[in-house]
């Protein structure tokens, strides 16, 4: 079927605008970007429509009518979008109020391992390895180590069996 | 909004009118099955009635113009369209399945009534009770933190 | 009593949403909504179960709705994969709703509206079970759109801080894949002029191969972005482990798995051929390795949960991209193991917030020895998750393993291994939580100079010594039944397994699924 | 069989209730569990019946619950309960009375023996592995008892990783055993060996990478010591009879299919000495006589998988000999130290003496079991080695393999250090010391000392019951062919080579005991000139590096911004399906028809629209962004009506309405301008994004709609939504019939969304934070 190159055109800027708006900080900003971005989609489901016609209302025109489908399906999806926006600008509202702008704000916990990823660390529950394995006769312990060596066994319920010599 | 803002010829003029295109609402609700209008049309052009009442007047006469709980709206605007889809299936019907009932009317000729129009009210409902509550939080509620704030900042 | 029968399939949606439309106009009565909320999901997991044994019998269960003639109206079906996932899903919601109230005491009653939580879950339920029974793609999107503004608002519960901030990701990137569905629906029925599932694949042979690529691909992308798949993923731990815990517990099990139907419904029923088999099993390794690093990387319970989450969906995906039948079954058992085990260790995770006032693992420590109840809730989920035989997820990960052996090329050879891998890394991860949470003395000094988010917050998340020493028993005992619930998966694997093979064959077959939405239904 | 299974478990479920009713005593109760399942047990395996149980459990998987008792299986099902038995029982006076801890240690540790029976009955691969994996998790449970110190919870974590993974490695070779011979059992792979292509030689390699770990072979050795750090029953349990046995027994199985393969033997027996000489050597420097015996069992597990692994007749029944008298004198040794530990409040051989004296019958039962260990008549362990070594001797006639004299070679070595570190143990536990003052010790009651008294009196009594366990074991050396010798365990054979190998090994072990100090100095110095590569180090580097990896690789992608993310998004839409469209659209056939201009009133709505979008996208202040949308939302309603669709476009300028007032209300609060921020250098880059977005959702409506073939059912509704729907508007007839559904849903957002607006503006609680901030925002 023929396609009507206006439509295409309108629903390619209103989706770049769109886009452009909602790659944006300010959530207000992001919202404006959406409701663009939701009158390019209904543009799409005019195109997919295929070419224009009457209105599809029995009766009133002899002419072949449009397909009334897709028009149904952008009426629902305009309402959502409505919906759905009025929530964002409660949200937006929300986050005004909290931190005194609207701005979208990173995320603080991925900060931290970015931080750790800087510092070439490792996650904060890993346990480096330390000296307290077993040891082994060979050495030169002292006394100090010794002790590290009985941290091995099992026999928790006397703490106070450190130096029995 | 101020009350030394409000113009209380405009105010006058938005409550007389307001019942009619309440009424004018209605209308597009029911006519949607013969021309351009439906639930969604009907409950926008109420809910924008309901708009110009609180831009003009504020919170009171929002309240004023809609004296019910938007929750109460909302739900019962949901309720009513899930009925009206439950509903056929007890009577024997498929969900959401409507009937066309033609109730002779004497004189006056016959109601030509097809049961989705119920599901077109509950539709109306929820729209209307949208309105409400974002009129009631995004309009009053800001204004009561605004008030509140310049209750905190005169002290 | 037939007639009602075959109505039995709109019961997951529209009586959840009956009930919400109540729970509003009672707000008032915090006690009618809980009796409406319990009363309704009670139905609602009978009703599913029913519908599955009739699924099992009788096969495909379909309802066209009002009456209208399957293409031009809005056909329901519960087919053998639907309505199992109904009946998990619908569980896990029951299981998660009693939990609420057990916390309800605790939190709902101070920080949030509680008039606002009932019929908004009862929402989010009906929309996940109105996307598990769409038979058509708009309606599919109208599903997804349910379950995102229910989620939207349950995510922001409470509206703190944190809560805002997570919960704008979400929103913001749910809006675009809405978008991105909305775009692709209007795609297809540009090209083929309808959007029933059952028509479609008809339809969409016809079109030049490219085109049907770009279709499938547009429909992969937004299904992948619910579903989070790497590198569609990284919004997934960044959103939900703010929510408070019965939210992040729901969400964690039930949300990304309607991503996951959608993609394997659309896939096996619509694009038959499989195309993108190399596609798709890169992602799914991908998904598998970086979420599983991820969950190495963290240092809180929650968000090392919503990690291994995106981690395990490459799993399922896995299976879906073998596209064969044992690899499809393999999916679907994974996706009914994974949402109850998710969903009780998010709920444990909340169990430990709720006795300790923190998820931090390095403000945890000894609480196998201070609550060896909570320790057990703990310990059994976190094996399953990792994998450990004879729990559900051995199970699952032993049908995904032999499906992908059995496929035999070398990139399900790699998926294969790499799902052991994360098998292994999954366990590293949860032993680790379990040793610093568990095990470790809480004095036990850390030497560390990065901040935890605790500090970020000071005043927040304090540790108060033994606040609470029991837990609430209305907390723990949903926990304990989905805990068991789990256990459970594990003794009738048999049947269960059984069920998930029948599916798979429905799906690999398609002509059930589509003759039940084409056929004429009464 | 299973009812033997399901007695452990219920014992453990039952056991904490039971520890609260009895406290310690309740070990004795739970000592019956596997005490009666030994004497179920015995006369089968005695009588040599082949018992086998089968219930279905997930026969989808080929996972069934599949058991056996066969000639394998039953030595070791007799040693797993009854060293169980003993252990158990030697439990119930281990412990402290009043112990808080036991209700759990004894759940976890008689689960532990049932996991351990399931794995040696198991006939089932998976079922075999499910039991595997069990012992891993309780172990870990067990080894992290006393998880307050850091190096048990590592010694904990080591043991699960490294035992997991080898797991994980045999399951993947198990699956494909499974699928490529058709069977999950065990015992008809073994007898019906699919051939040995790649794939299977691959499997059976994974396979082994599991006992190897299992076993505690080099490279994996490092965790067993460490695994120590569990009460002193568990480690007698462990080491003895069950866990580390199990990589053994799955060898032994394994073996009479797949011993012929090239490399099995130089592999297997390469590792077996390897460990055996390094964990001989380890153990001979040790202070702490527990940690002795725990390099003594590594050194032992070598010999033990060496044996196993070679696959001849006589070698198999030697080398189940040899796992029995192993399992007798280990976890005697392990009681006695128990006792040693709870007598004298140190397991130090610098500060133990004199306890030979204190303790005579510990003392007793160590030497015997000593004697054991180094193969010193008249004990078992002498009757089972020189049964190895005869079957090594043999081993060349046998299969010609070249691997014999090397084997020999080694185990002597090892045996040598074996009988050194024997001689250690003895000495180090009980000898009265010139510079040690005597222990002082506290007298425990004598039934503490039975389980090992016991245990090594079994020792002795096996070695003179040689001809018995000949017949017995000899059963499992049938499915090998026969050998050069028929084998016979005996304390006599007659002087011949492994008679004097024994008596060289002895003599030579005891040399190095006694020169011990110039040994252990010759030692240090090797270890320190020659940097040999350690295991355990490699094994935390390969941790630390996934942690690091994991940090820098989550530093990468989770970056935790919402551009960032969106970012990804376009990024993957413009690679893959708006690549994919670039093909398309190259390759389409025919030409597209485009219309344009066809109307005039639509170019200039059009235009109108695209102007107002790009003034919005560069307007700085928030309410004209807003009113320019709107401009777009009117516009897009006039091209609805031109389009034929009225009322789309009526609640299209409803909707845009509505919101225009709601945006309103809300930036009334709002600063009237942007901030600064989108404003800088990566503006262009959102530019780009944008119009490639733009293009690729461009191109798929112009594609789309231009590739139409099928009559799309839309018009179809006209007919019957005027005689089945009752109206004449369709969309609207669409909306509350046809597709009433979808607009049911659609009020359910409608609802949630306006409650979601409703509860994150009138919140209950942050009414008075919200008074305190104001003053520090508007000063």
């Amino acid at each position: 079927m023929s396609v009507d190159l206006a439509l295409i055109i309108a629903i390619g800027v209103l989706v770049a605008c769109g886009t452009t708006l909602v790659l944006e900080r300010s959530l207000t900003r992001i919202l404006v970007g959406f409701v663009l971005l939701g009158n390019g989609v209904n543009l799409f489901f005019i195109v997919a429509s295929g070419p224009p016609g009457a209105a599809p209302i029995v009766g009133a025109s002899d002419e072949r009518m449009a397909d009334p489908l897709p028009q149904a399906m952008a009426l629902t999806a305009i309402v959502i979008t409505l919906g759905v926006t009025a929530f964002g600008l409660a949200l937006a509202y929300r986050t005004w109020q909290l931190e005194g702008h609207d701005d979208v704000q990173d995320d603080v916990e991925d900060a931290l391992v970015i931080r750790r990823a800087e510092r070439d660390d490792t996650s904060a529950s890993f346990d480096e390895v330390d000296e307290s394995l077993p040891e082994e006769e060979g050495a030169d312990l002292p006394a100090v180590d010794d002790e590290v060596t009985r941290e091995n066994d099992e026999d928790h319920e006397s703490p106070d069996d450190g130096d029995p010599r | 909004m101020r009350s030394a803002r409000r113009s209380v010829v405009f105010e006058v003029v938005t409550r007389l009118v307001f019942h009619a295109v309440i009424i004018y609402s209605i209308y597009i609700m029911l006519v949607g099955h013969y021309e351009p209008g439906g639930g969604f049309a009907g409950g926008l052009i109420a809910g924008l009635a309901l708009m110009v009442r609180y831009l003009v007047g504020g919170r009171k006469e929002l309240d004023a113009a809609a004296p019910v709980d938007a929750g109460l709206v909302l739900g019962l605007g949901l309720a009513v369209a899930a009925l009206a889809g439950l509903l056929p299936t007890l009577l024997g019907g498929g969900v959401l399945q409507s009937a066309i009932i033609d109730i002779p009317l004497g004189p006056l000729g016959e109601l030509h009534l097809v049961t989705s129009v119920f599901f077109d009210i509950g539709v109306y409902l929820v729209v209307i009770g949208l309105a409400l509550d974002v009129l009631r939080s995004l309009g009053g509620g800001i204004d009561q933190h605004v008030a509140d704030e310049d209750e905190a900042v005169g002290v | 009593m037939n007639h009602l029968a075959s109505q039995l399939v709109l019961v997951p949606v529209i009586l959840p949403l009956l009930g919400a439309g109540l729970c509003l106009a009672f707000g008032r009565s915090a006690r009618a909504q809980r009796i409406i909320s319990i009363v309704t999901l009670s139905i609602v997991v009978v009703a599913a179960g029913a519908l599955l044994w009739r699924a099992d019998q009788f096969g495909p269960q379909a309802v066209n709705v009002g009456g209208w003639p399957a293409e031009l109206g809005i056909s329901l079906v519960a087919d053998r994969l639907s309505a199992l996932l109904l009946v998990v899903s619908t569980v896990v919601t029951l299981s998660v709703l009693l939990y609420s109230f057990g916390q309800g005491i605790v939190e709902f009653g101070r920080d949030t509206p509680l008039s606002v939580f009932h019929p908004t879950f009862l929402v989010l339920s009906a929309g996940v079970s109105a996307a598990f029974l769409s038979a058509d793609l708009f309606n599919l999107f109208v599903g997804f759109e349910i379950l995102l503004a229910a989620s939207y608002v349950l995510i922001t519960l409470g509206g703190t801080e944190a809560r805002v901030r997570a919960g704008t990701i979400y929103v913001i990137v749910s809006l675009i894949s809405s978008v991105l569905f909305l775009i692709s629906i209007a795609a297809v029925y540009a090209a083929t002029g309808t959007v029933n599932l059952a028509a479609l694949p008809e339809r969409i042979a016809a079109l030049p191969e490219p085109l049907q690529l770009v279709l499938q691909l547009m429909l992969l992308l937004t299904f992948s972005i619910k579903a989070a798949v790497f590198p569609l993923s990284a919004w997934l731990p960044d959103s939900y482990p703010t929510a408070p815990a019965p939210v992040t517990a729901v969400f964690a099990g039930l949300l990304t798995k309607v991503g996951i139907y959608a993609i394997i419904r659309v896939q096996t029923t619509v694009f038959p051929d499989q195309p993108l088999r190399t596609l798709l099993l890169c992602a799914a390794i991908l998904t598998m390795v970086v979420g599983i690093l991820g969950a190495v990387a963290q240092s809180d319970i929650k968000r090392l949960l919503s990690f291994t989450l995106v981690s395990h969906i490459g799993y399922m995906l896995f299976g879906i991209a073998l596209a064969t039948e044992a690899g499809y079954a393999g999916a679907i058992f994974y996706v009914v193991h994974h949402i109850t085990v998710q969903t009780a260790l998010f709920l444990v995770a909340g169990l430990i917030e709720y006795r300790t006032g923190t998820t931090q693992l390095d403000r945890l420590g000894g609480l196998a020895r201070a609550a060896p109840v909570l320790a057990v809730l703990f310990f059994v989920p976190a094996m399953n998750l990792a994998g450990i035989p004879p729990f559900s997820g051995f199970l699952g990960k032993l049908a995904l393993i032999q499906a992908g052996t059995e496929s035999g090329d070398w990139l399900a050879y790699s998926g294969v291994g790499a799902g052991l891998a994360v098998s292994l890394l999954t366990l590293y991860a949860v032993a680790k939580a379990w040793n610093r949470a568990f095990w470790q003395p809480r004095d036990e000094h850390v030497d560390d100079d990065v901040p935890s988010t605790g500090a970020l917050h000071p005043g927040q998340n304090t540790v108060t010594e033994d606040k609470v020493l029991r837990l609430p028993r209305g907390m723990a005992l949903p926990t304990l039944a989905l805990v068991a619930f789990s256990v459970a998966l594990t003794v009738a694997a048999g049947p269960l397994i059984g069920v998930s093979q029948r599916a798979a064959d429905e799906l690999v077959e398609r002509t059930p699924y589509i003759d039940a939405v084409l056929g004429d239904v009464p | 069989m299973i009812t033997l299974l399901t007695a452990h478990l219920v014992a453990a479920a039952g056991a904490p209730a039971l520890v609260r009713l009895l406290d310690r005593r309740a070990f004795l109760v739970l000592a019956l569990v596997p005490a009666a399942c030994f004497a179920w047990l015995l006369p089968q395996v005695v009588a040599g019946d082949l018992v086998t149980q089968d219930v279905e459990w997930v026969p989808g998987l080929g996972l069934d619950i599949s058991l056996r008792l066969g000639e394998v299986s039953g030595p070791f099902s007799l040693l797993v309960t009854g060293v169980g038995a003993l252990v158990l029982f030697y439990c119930g006076w281990y412990f402290k009375p009043g112990d808080t801890e036991i209700w759990r240690f004894s759940a976890v540790f008689t689960a532990f023996a049932g996991a351990m029976l399931g794995l040696v009955l198991s006939d089932n691969v998976y079922l075999l592995y499910v039991f595997w994996e069990l012992t891993t998790v309780l172990s870990y449970l067990l080894v992290g008892h006393n998880p307050e110190r850091r190096a048990n919870r590592r010694a904990a974590m080591n043991a699960l990783l490294v035992t997991t993974l080898g797991g994980l490695a045999m399951l993947a070779g198990l699956v494909i055993l499974h699928l490529t011979s058709g069977s999950p059992l065990l015992s008809e792979i073994v007898a019906n060996p699919p051939e040995a292509t790649t794939a299977v030689q691959v499997a059976v390699a994974l396979a082994l990478v599991g006992a190897v770990s299992k076993s505690a072979l080099v490279p994996f050795h490092f965790w067993l010591p460490g695994a120590m750090a569990a009460p002193t029953p568990v480690s007698a349990y462990l080491h003895a009879a069950a866990m580390v046995k199990a990589g053994i027994f799955l060898v032994a199985v394994l073996a009479p299919a797949y011993a012929d393969l090239a490399w099995w033997r130089p592999v297997l027996v390469t590792l077996g000495l390897v460990t055996m000489v390094v964990g001989g050597l380890r153990a001979l420097r040790q202070y702490d006589v527990k940690l002795l015996l725990a390099y003594g069992t590594v050194s032992q597990l070598g010999f033990l998988t060496l044996i196993a692994s070679i696959g001849t007749r006589s070698a198999a029944v030697a080398g189940l000999a040899m796992v029995v008298a192993h399992a007798l004198f280990k976890s005697t040794l392990f009681l006695v130290v128990g006792i040693i530990d709870r007598s004298a409040g140190t397991r130090d051989l610098r500060d133990l003496s004199g306890l030979w004296r204190l303790l005579p019958w510990p003392f007793a039962a160590a030497v015997v079991a000593g004697a054991s260990m180094a193969g010193i008549p008249p004990a078992f362990g002498f009757v089972a080695k020189e049964a190895v070594l005869a079957s090594i001797e043999d081993l060349g006639t046998d299969t010609g393999a070249g691997w014999g004299v090397v084997a020999l070679g080694g185990i002597v070595v090892g045996t040598i250090l074996t009988v050194a570190y024997t001689a250690r143990f003895v000495w180090g536990a009980f000898a009265t010391k010139a510079d040690v003052p005597p222990c002082d010790i506290m007298r425990r009651s004598p039934w503490f000392v039975v389980p090992p008294v016991i245990l090594a009196a079994a020792s002795i009594v096996a070695g003179f019951a040689g001809p018995w366990f000949t017949e017995i074991l000899g059963r499992a050396g049938e499915a090998y062919p026969a050998g050069a010798h028929e084998l016979e365990l005996t304390l006599w054979h007659g002087v011949n080579l492994p008679l004097l190998l024994s008596l060289t090994t002895i003599v030579l072990g005891i040399a190095l005991f006694v020169a011990r100090r110039p040994v252990a100095a010759v030692q240090h110095a090797l270890t320190d000139r020659l940097p040999m590569p350690d295991a355990e180090q490699s094994y935390y580097a390969v941790v630390r590096g996934v942690e690091r990896v994991s940090i820098e690789l989550t530093g990468r992608v989770q970056r935790g911004s919402l551009p960032f993310y969106l970012g990804t998004i376009i990024v993957v839409l413009a690679l893959v399906p708006g690549s994919m469209l670039v093909r398309a659209f190259a390759l389409r056939e025919g030409e597209l028809r485009l219309d344009f201009a066809d109307r005039p009133a639509q170019v200039v709505v059009v235009a109108l629209v695209v102007v107002a979008a790009i003034a919005a996208v560069r307007s700085r202040r928030r309410l004209r962004a807003v009113l320019l949308v709107g401009v777009t939302g009117y516009g897009t309603a006039m091209l609805f009506v031109l389009h034929g669709a009225p009322d789309l476009a009526l609640t299209q300028v409803l909707v845009e309405t509505f919101l225009l007032v709601t945006f309103v209300l809300v930036l009334r609060r709002l600063p009237p301008f942007f901030s600064e921020r989108p404003f800088t250098a990566d503006r262009w880059v959102r530019v780009t994004a944008g119009v490639v977005v733009g293009g690729v959702v461009a191109g798929l409506a112009l594609l789309t709609a231009a590739s139409r073939t099928a009559e799309p059912i839309g018009p179809r509704f006209a007919e019957p939504a005027v005689s089945y729907g009752g109206g004449y508007n369709i969309v609207n007839i669409t909306l509350v019939d046809i597709r009433a559904w979808d607009t049911l849903g659609e009020l359910s957002v409608l609802v949630v969304a306006a409650t979601g607006v409703a509860s994150l503006i009138h919140l209950l609680t942050d009414r008075a934070e919200r008074i305190t901030r104001v003053p520090a925002d508007s000063g």
